[in-house]
């Protein structure tokens, strides 16, 4: 499953929530407002992800809030064409709003 | 696909009722979804659960009282209708105030039940 | 493969359209199929051929019917959603069409994976 | 568009469904049923008087294969058909039938 995320930890508990329902070998994907998350600074909403939980970024996002290549260690970026590999790639998708 | 391909489909639904239109809309689109003969079960979590307290009355606001619909899923053949556990704590609700017959299920049972779906809408 | 994509809120108001387009358009050069494009809740507003933005702005509507024409994408719009939103075929843009929420579902049936877009 | 009866004005939209569902009795279903060209017959309010009560209790028109199942459970098995329904409603229940009931449109969905 891929689980995609679009709004920031602290405006909404999608996140969170998300964090609670995702398994080992799923896959999390940061998008628009939740892109947050993916910095030194924010990193500290992921304390609850499941093991095995891999996590993307969407760098275009970052890039357009000022974060252009300062994804915390441990978090891929991904573009747009890496967004459609992760949906291809995990079986499912489910889009946390 | 072939016609007859029947998939498992699960509506989630994390919103509260009025403040937005999506869990209204949302219904209206698991009924359409009856006639279709899919696998379709209903998962409500976080302030979704809301949308299945007893005793709404929108009369005050102008709005239409949609919460009955609910019971009319089982007619519809809709018979999956989950409800989180934790969600339900956490707003300090017993299932007892819900206007419908749901399956009470922990966090991790939800998540498992996620896990085995072959689309999840959202709403 | 093939993917259906759902967008549920209109356009500028949420980042959600523009997001949707640009991975739309990545699929398709990546060589997928998107199956349909449905637009749901305030999603409806994507299909108004009365948008006008200012010219430094992007068109959100005109990218999507660029879809369209250039890929062939099929973009529906909510017939129950547009009615309550005042989209009909008299301001409907070109390239979209209205029709049910059947096709929706028909979208989960038939594409390999539905991916939604909203706030 | 609009509908007299008795005297007093109601008003419909285009296809001729009521605007004011609160405006709807019985005088107006029949004034209905007659611009539908349906002779009501009991039979005939039978089912318009089970939609009423499935819409108060439910606030939705049944899906046709939901309104002749629950037909079936209430008003008996032979009249659980899509057969009997659209004898009764030759343009259909879901149109026909809700409109003399006083229901809201069908948008028409599937």
């Amino acid at each position: 499953m891929l689980h995609i995320v679009n709004k920031s930890p602290t405006e909404r508990n999608a996140l969170a929530s998300c964090l609670a329902h995702a398994k080992a070998g799923h896959a999390l994907l940061l998008i628009e407002d939740a892109v947050y998350v993916a910095t030194a600074g924010g990193k500290a909403a992921l304390a609850a992800a499941p093991a095995g939980l891999a996590v993307y970024v969407l760098s275009p996002d970052l890039q357009a809030r000022g974060l252009g290549g300062k994804a915390a260690e441990g978090i891929k970026e991904v573009d747009y064409k890496g967004f459609v590999e992760l949906v291809a790639a995990q079986p499912r998708v489910q889009s946390w709003l | 696909m072939s016609e007859g391909t029947v998939k498992k489909f699960m509506f989630v639904n994390r919103k509260a009722p009025y403040g937005s239109v999506y869990a209204l809309e949302s219904l209206e689109v698991v009924l359409i979804t009856a006639a279709f003969d899919q696998d379709v079960s209903l998962a409500f979590l976080d302030d979704g659960v809301y949308q299945l307290v007893k005793g709404q009355d929108t009369k005050a606001v102008g709005m239409k009282n949609f919460s009955p619909t609910y019971r009319a899923l089982e007619g519809y053949d809709i018979e999956k209708l989950y409800v989180e556990r934790e969600s339900l704590e956490a707003r300090g609700l017993t299932e007892e105030q819900l206007l419908v017959d749901v399956q009470v299920l922990s966090q991790a049972d939800m998540a498992s039940l996620m896990a085995e779906q072959d689309v999840v809408l959202s709403f | 493969m093939k993917i259906a994509v759902l967008v549920n809120e209109g356009p500028y108001q949420h980042q959600s359209a523009d997001t949707a387009w640009n991975f739309c358009k990545a699929a398709i050069e990546a060589g997928h199929e998107i199956q349909r494009v449905f637009f749901y809740h305030d999603g409806v507003n994507n299909a108004t051929k009365l948008t006008e933005p200012p010219q430094d702005d992007r068109h959100i509507v005109n990218r999507w019917a660029s879809l369209n024409k250039e890929h062939g994408v099929d973009l529906v719009v909510c017939v129950a959603a547009a009615m309550r939103r005042g989209i009909v075929e008299a301001n409907l843009a070109e390239g979209f069409r209205i029709s049910g929420l059947g096709q929706l579902v028909e979208s989960g049936i038939q594409a390999d994976r539905v991916v939604t877009f909203g706030d | 568009m609009a509908i007299e009866v008795n005297g007093k004005t109601y008003e419909t939209d285009e296809e001729g469904y009521l605007v004011n569902l609160a405006d709807w009795d019985k005088d107006i279903a029949a004034a209905i049923a007659v611009e539908e060209k349906i002779d009501m017959t009991d039979n005939h309010w039978e089912v318009v008087n089970f939609l009423r009560e499935y819409y108060d209790e439910y606030q939705i028109a049944p899906a046709v294969r939901v309104l002749t199942k629950a037909i079936g459970k209430k008003l008996g098995a032979e009249k659980a058909s899509n057969q009997y329904l659209y004898e009764l409603f030759p343009y259909g229940p879901a149109k026909q039938a809700c409109k003399i009931a006083g229901l809201p449109k069908p948008t028409g969905c599937v």
